[in-house]
């Protein structure tokens, strides 16, 4: 295994491009390093991403949004307020990968580039409406977060490309968003349904919605019908009801060692309507 | 030793010192198995079958050979034929021959010059499998048309027409079932199952291993039993026993797991391969979960007749119990006697089937049987009662054990403490707290034998007065401390000033491992009589040098004294004033014992515990947790709260999340820490303890033993409050968020 | 294979090494610096027992590799005890009895000091959530829980 | 005499016997004579088994002494975890 550390995207893009093997990105390294460990994947190539300037970063972007390094760790995006007060499904979906001591190493585009429709912090970035920066041989484009996934364990990510920043939006008023995921422990699991809700209010009544799921699907699915079910609406309880329908209806689910078809699919609508409300009371102004 | 011979009070038995090796703990001093290196020393690999049964059909190993740095590679071929009974299920999992009997059993090993070359070895290895029909379900195991994985492995016991993966039956019981039954105002039989759970121990196993061609070896490795380690490595090399010296290391839980060998004599076996050059082999936690002590999983069918008023009047169990693809490693002849051990029953009866499967190797694991035997039963139990309306514990109480009872198994029991636990329950303001909606309270007591066995240990009187211990059952939970303190009590000397030493096969006489709650126990009494002799010889000196009879002298307090006629005439010579001339007045002063240790009490427990259970996702959260144990004496309270504590932990995990998976290809799917769900720190609420003490008889400080009891209540006081919060029964393990949710929603 | 030359500061020393960049930051601590104190549980940061603090971050020393030490400041269980006097959490750990086997403790030990350093009181909740990736199978948790509350009312003068 | 209860699934091998009346004085001499009386109990006693001589259960301790009032119960043999 060859050890690099670049230090530009560009540089990284080219070493991937050229290489012939297996080639991994190192960010936190909290899965290529579990996969190197067991012999799952030894890469021949691995191209470490933090010698490169600005990828511990997070800074307010021109129109009021955020723009984050590839390196910044959950823990350190858990401890930047100004973000938390913007987008805390977004970060609460991060701070609940791993451990502690994940957290520490642990990052946003790592868990996507990982392509597990379990990630946790996917279901909110899409929500958001994220984008992520895309740089390979023939330059960089902006693509939204829900393209990258591909189905378990791939990505959109054509060979020498790499993601080299994340974008959030801005957050606007009235808005508010959250991310719930069921495990069977308190902590140090994978989602067995992961769902995250973003929406914006007038008022009392939500304006616009977007409901997110993980580990129902091969992908993270973004389901509209849940969103339409809630739009117009103050959240009350025949909306939730709904809410809950849609999202339960939108599940392709299977049965594995974290839980069944019909588990999946019935805790799917329970976490809609229990993220919903978190959002909801966010967006009202609720810490 | 008559009752009115126990003492009662004490200058250090009870209290709660610092431990002797805290500090080599807190500082990471301390040397654990893969702590340990040697000059010159190789690195070993594991490969292992991705099945779960196939037929081995070619091991090339040429191309590993081919690189620079590989020193040798073993296979079945280089272990001796012809071994019998366990050695031969020890060889047969050290290697798989003719057959890999699971996913995961080793093939082959291979030693290089360093752990990641010593990896790529292993990958360079090919074996060319022809895959065999496997079964891992003890129920599809027992069923007349399973594919027989090992024919012709049924012993004795096992009655005609048995189905073929059956290797072991046993049947007991007395009185009269059927007239119980008649007698009886409610009849109720259920059936129960529980999935194998892995002990967990963190720390993997580990060991560095050295032979030469005239098979003399040396070994360092974390285990419960350097002997055990001793003799089963010998058997499956061929080689002596006393030829191989055993070094425990410290070590990071066991938990009965590491009561036996899996990979050690690899280790040997590839050192004598590679001229003698020490050979390192560390486990990942993969191979832990896939080759290592799983428990049984159990089908348990439950009979029970009970009165209008609780009383018990007949009771049968018959249960299944698989503990993989080797003969005798289920835990039926521990399960059945544990059963309905918690009551006085006219009449009952047992029987159980051990069945193959095409799992690990199961090991033994906290009372191994009494946690899946009490699930069952207890869960019975509280069913009923809670159908006539009756308190749990009052229901126990009307049943319970107690001295001069019949035990379900045949022999009355001497002095117990069930019904003491039972009572201190009852009182505790735990089974009195307020429980909100979608909570319940569950209650379950629990037994294990405890045990005495192979014992030796030695004590030395040092130069200073201090006494140094040396004892042979590697301390796991703080025995050190209890050994410690139970010294400085007899000869009547500071704590501080006793050093107990756990020691290497060379230092000592033959000991059992450190199980069966016995090293507290079977070292304390074994002490107890190494220092009576020391003391004896203590007092000869001082006599002498007083010019008296040794007879005439006492010893008390630390010091030899002038006692009857004698009594005043001289000032007591103290241990250090008697050690500091030995060397002069004879020579060095010792004692030392060796028995195979009876004087055993048995052990009983009651845990309360209440739950939430969210009924939309149907996961339970620990809101209480409280455990009640006999210790008989507790030698070191803190370190006894923390076997009940670790325990009920245990058991917690065992009740909720942990199980083994398995996929249709049969093999195991959940082999890290992510899936395999031991209970993190988040998962649990703080665990209140009451440590009841009836002292055991048998012992000269009372002692019964703490470990393994605290495991068993929890399964079937769990499910009984997950019925209490929900209205649901669950009868199988683990209750998994999924199955808690299915079984509400069917409710409806 | 070549290896690559890292140099690193591990409890104030300034130490080197060569890593194959296989090797994890773990692999390297124990083997190459004789440091054995952080233990390999898992390897794949379930379990805590490797954790260290990489430039006051708190991680899990088998999810680094060590190649990416090059340049940081490291701390380990063997540097918790300053001029031969144990911090306040050793102390507190030998106490309450809060070990057992003692194999998760350094790590146990190393995480605690570091919630105590951003949290110097933290609650029940906060310790058992921040200390999950710390797995114990002997104890259940409750005397570690117990010594590090101890611990920190001591280090903020409390107790 | 003493009187040694055997588990009911040994009553097979004992032409349905459930307690046998054998001279001894410690386990080892009462198993000894066991076999003597019925040599189909050989093949359980050599596989290894536990005896429980007034409540204690004792795992292999043959020197272990009976006496002639003890209350004797074969068992299985116990392993600890």
């Amino acid at each position: 295994m060859r050890y690099h550390t670049p230090a530009t995207f560009e540089a990284a893009a080219a070493l991937a491009a050229e290489a012939s093997g297996v080639t991994r990105f190192l960010a936190g390294g909290t899965d290529v390093l579990v996969q190197l460990r067991a012999g799952m994947v030894t890469p021949d190539d691995l191209i470490d991403l933090k010698k490169i300037d600005g990828v511990k970063t997070m800074a307010r972007t021109k129109d009021g949004g955020w723009q984050i390094g590839v390196a910044v760790s959950g823990a350190e995006l858990g401890a930047n307020a100004a973000l938390v007060a913007d987008w805390p499904g977004v970060v609460e979906g991060m701070e609940l990968v791993g451990s502690t001591q994940v957290q520490g190493r642990a990052t946003l585009v790592g868990n996507l580039c990982n392509g597990s429709p379990a990630a946790d912090s996917v279901p909110g970035l899409v929500a958001a409406g994220a984008t992520v920066t895309v740089t390979g041989p023939s330059g960089s484009r902006e693509v939204p977060v829900g393209e990258i996934p591909a189905g378990p364990g791939k990505t959109a990510l054509k060979k020498g490309e790499v993601i080299s920043g994340v974008t959030l939006p801005p957050r606007g008023k009235n808005g508010g968003d959250a991310y719930l995921r069921f495990i069977p422990r308190t902590e140090m699991d994978i989602a067995v349904v992961g769902c995250a809700v973003n929406l914006r209010l007038d008022g009392d009544k939500i304006a616009e919605a977007r409901v997110v799921l993980g580990a129902v699907a091969p992908t993270v699915i973004v389901v509209p019908e849940a969103a339409k079910a809630i739009i117009g609406t103050t959240l009350d309880d025949a909306a939730l009801e709904k809410l809950a329908q849609a999202a339960s209806a939108a599940c392709k689910p299977i049965d594995d060692k974290r839980g069944t078809v019909a588990f999946r699919t019935d805790v799917a609508g329970v976490l809609a309507r229990r993220a919903a409300k978190i959002a909801y009371d966010r967006a009202k102004g609720a810490k | 030793m008559p009752k009115d011979e126990l003492k009662t009070s004490f200058k250090w038995i009870g209290t709660r010192p610092d431990r002797p090796d805290g500090l080599d703990k807190v500082t990471g001093r301390a040397r654990y198995g893969a702590d340990f290196s040697l000059p010159n020393m190789l690195h070993a690999a594991v490969v292992r079958s991705p099945h779960a049964h196939a037929r081995i059909k070619k091991i090339d190993a040429s191309k590993a050979l081919a690189l620079d740095g590989v020193k040798a590679v073993v296979t079945r071929a280089d272990l001796p034929t012809g071994l019998s009974g366990e050695d031969l299920n020890l060889q047969d999992n050290t290697l798989a021959g003719d057959v890999a009997l699971y996913d995961g059993h080793a093939v082959a090993a291979v030693a290089a010059t360093s752990a990641l070359l010593a990896k790529d070895a292993a990958k360079l290895i090919e074996v060319e499998y022809e895959v065999l029909p496997h079964v891992i379900d003890v129920d599809d195991a027992f069923r007349a048309d399973a594919p027989v994985i090992r024919p012709g492995l049924a012993d004795h016991s096992v009655p005609k027409g048995a189905p073929g993966n059956v290797t072991r039956y046993i049947e007991f019981g007395h009185g009269d079932v059927a007239a119980g039954f008649a007698e009886a105002d409610l009849v109720r039989e259920e059936t129960y199952k529980t999935e194998a759970t892995h002990q967990g121990y963190i720390e993997p196993h580990a060991c560095v291993g050295q032979m030469g061609a005239d098979g003399k070896g040396e070994m360092w490795v974390c285990t419960q039993g350097q002997w055990y380690v001793r003799r089963m490595c010998a058997a499956v090399l061929g080689t002596e026993a006393s030829q191989l010296r055993v070094t425990p290391s410290e070590i990071g839980g066991g938990f009965g797991g590491k009561t036996t060998i899996f990979m050690e004599p690899l280790a040997l076996a590839l050192s004598r391969k590679a001229g003698g050059r020490p050979v390192k082999l560390v486990m990942s936690r993969s191979e832990v979960l896939r080759a290592t002590g799983p428990t049984a999983s159990a089908s348990m069918d439950v009979k029970i007749g009970m009165k209008k008023d609780g009383r018990i009047t007949a009771g049968t169990v018959s249960f299944r119990m698989q503990g993989g693809a080797f003969p005798g490693m289920s835990p039926i002849g521990e399960a059945l006697p544990c059963a309905f051990a918690c009551y006085d029953m006219p009449n009952v009866h047992h029987e159980a089937y051990e069945v193959l499967a095409n799992r690990p190797k199961a090991a033994a694991y906290r009372a191994p049987g009494s946690p899946m035997a009490a699930f069952a039963v207890e869960s019975l139990v509280d069913e009923m009662s809670r159908e006539l309306g009756l308190d749990p514990i009052d229901v126990r109480l009307t049943n319970g054990a107690k001295e001069g009872t019949k035990s379900s198994y045949g022999p009355k029991f001497n002095q117990i403490g069930l019904v003491e636990t039972l009572e201190a329950a009852k009182a505790h303001p735990n089974y009195a707290a307020p429980l909100g909606p979608n909570q319940g309270r569950g209650v379950a007591s629990g037994f294990w034998f405890n045990h005495g066995g192979e014992t030796s240990v030695s004590v030395a009187i040092g130069e200073d007065g201090t006494v140094q211990v040396s004892v042979g059952t590697p301390d796991i939970g703080g025995s050190r401390a209890s050994i410690a303190l139970m010294t400085a009590e007899t000869f009547g000397i500071d704590y501080d000033d006793v050093r107990v030493n756990v020691v290497e096969t060379g230092a000592l006489g033959v000991n059992e491992p450190t199980h069966g709650s016995r090293a507290t126990h079977s070292n304390g009494k074994a002490m107890y009589e190494a220092a009576g002799q020391a003391i004896r010889e203590l007092c000869k000196r001082a006599a002498a040098d007083w010019g008296i009879d040794a007879e005439a002298v006492e010893w008390a307090d630390g010091a030899a004294q002038p006692a009857g006629p004698n009594a005043g005439k001289f000032p007591p010579m103290s241990l250090r004033e008697i050690a500091g001339k030995m060397g002069s007045t004879g020579g060095p002063i010792s004692g030392h014992h060796e028995i195979t240790m009876g004087g055993v009490g048995a052990s009983f427990g009651t845990h309360v515990v209440d739950v939430e259970v969210d009924p939309e996702t149907g996961r339970t959260t620990i809101l209480r947790y409280l455990v009640v144990q006999d210790a008989g004496r507790a030698i070191h309270p803190a370190y006894v709260e923390g076997q009940y504590q670790g325990g009920a932990a245990q058991g917690i995990g065992w009740a909720l999340n942990e199980s083994y998976i398995y996929g249709k290809d049969g093999r195991l799917q959940n082999t890290v820490f992510l899936d395999y769900r031991i209970p993190v720190a988040s998962d649990l609420p703080m665990i209140d303890t009451v440590i009841v003490e009836v002292p055991n008889p048998g012992h000269p400080y009372g002692v019964r033993g703490v470990g393994e009891t605290g495991i068993t209540p929890p399964l079937p006081a769990i499910a009984s409050a997950v019925a209490a919060a929900t209205g649901v029964r669950l009868r199988e393990l683990p209750m998994s968020p999924p199955k808690v949710l299915a079984a509400i929603k069917a409710r409806g | 294979m070549s290896k690559i030359h890292v140099t690193t500061k591990v409890n104030g020393d300034d130490v080197e090494f060569l890593a194959d960049p296989r090797e994890s930051l773990l692999d390297c601590l124990r083997d190459k610096l004789d440091l054995t104190g952080a233990k390999e549980g898992c390897g794949t940061g379930d379990c805590g027992a490797c954790s260290v603090s990489l430039d006051g971050t708190l991680v899990c020393s088998c999810l680094v590799l060590g190649v990416e030490a090059q340049g940081k400041t490291i701390e380990t269980v063997e540097g918790m005890a300053q001029d031969g006097d144990l911090h306040p959490l050793q102390r507190k750990f030998i106490e309450h009895a809060a070990l057992q086997c003692g194999f998760c403790t350094p790590g146990i030990l190393v995480a605690a000091k570091n919630l105590l350093e951003r949290n110097p009181d933290p609650t029940e909740t906060e310790i058992r959530y921040w200390l999950a990736g710390n797995l114990c199978r002997c104890t259940g948790y409750d005397k570690i829980v117990r010594a590090v509350q101890d611990a920190a009312a001591e280090m903020r003068g409390a107790a | 005499m003493v009187e040694v209860n055997l588990w009911s699934g040994l009553t097979r091998f004992t032409d349905g016997i459930a307690t046998v009346e054998v001279e001894g004085t410690t386990i080892g001499e009462v198993l000894d004579a066991l076999i003597a009386a019925h040599p189909d109990l050989k093949p359980f006693i050599d596989a290894g088994i536990s005896v429980a001589v007034d409540g204690e259960v004792i795992a292999k301790n043959r020197s272990a002494p009976v006496r002639p009032d003890s209350e004797v119960y074969l068992m299985q043999q116990l392993k600890g975890g």
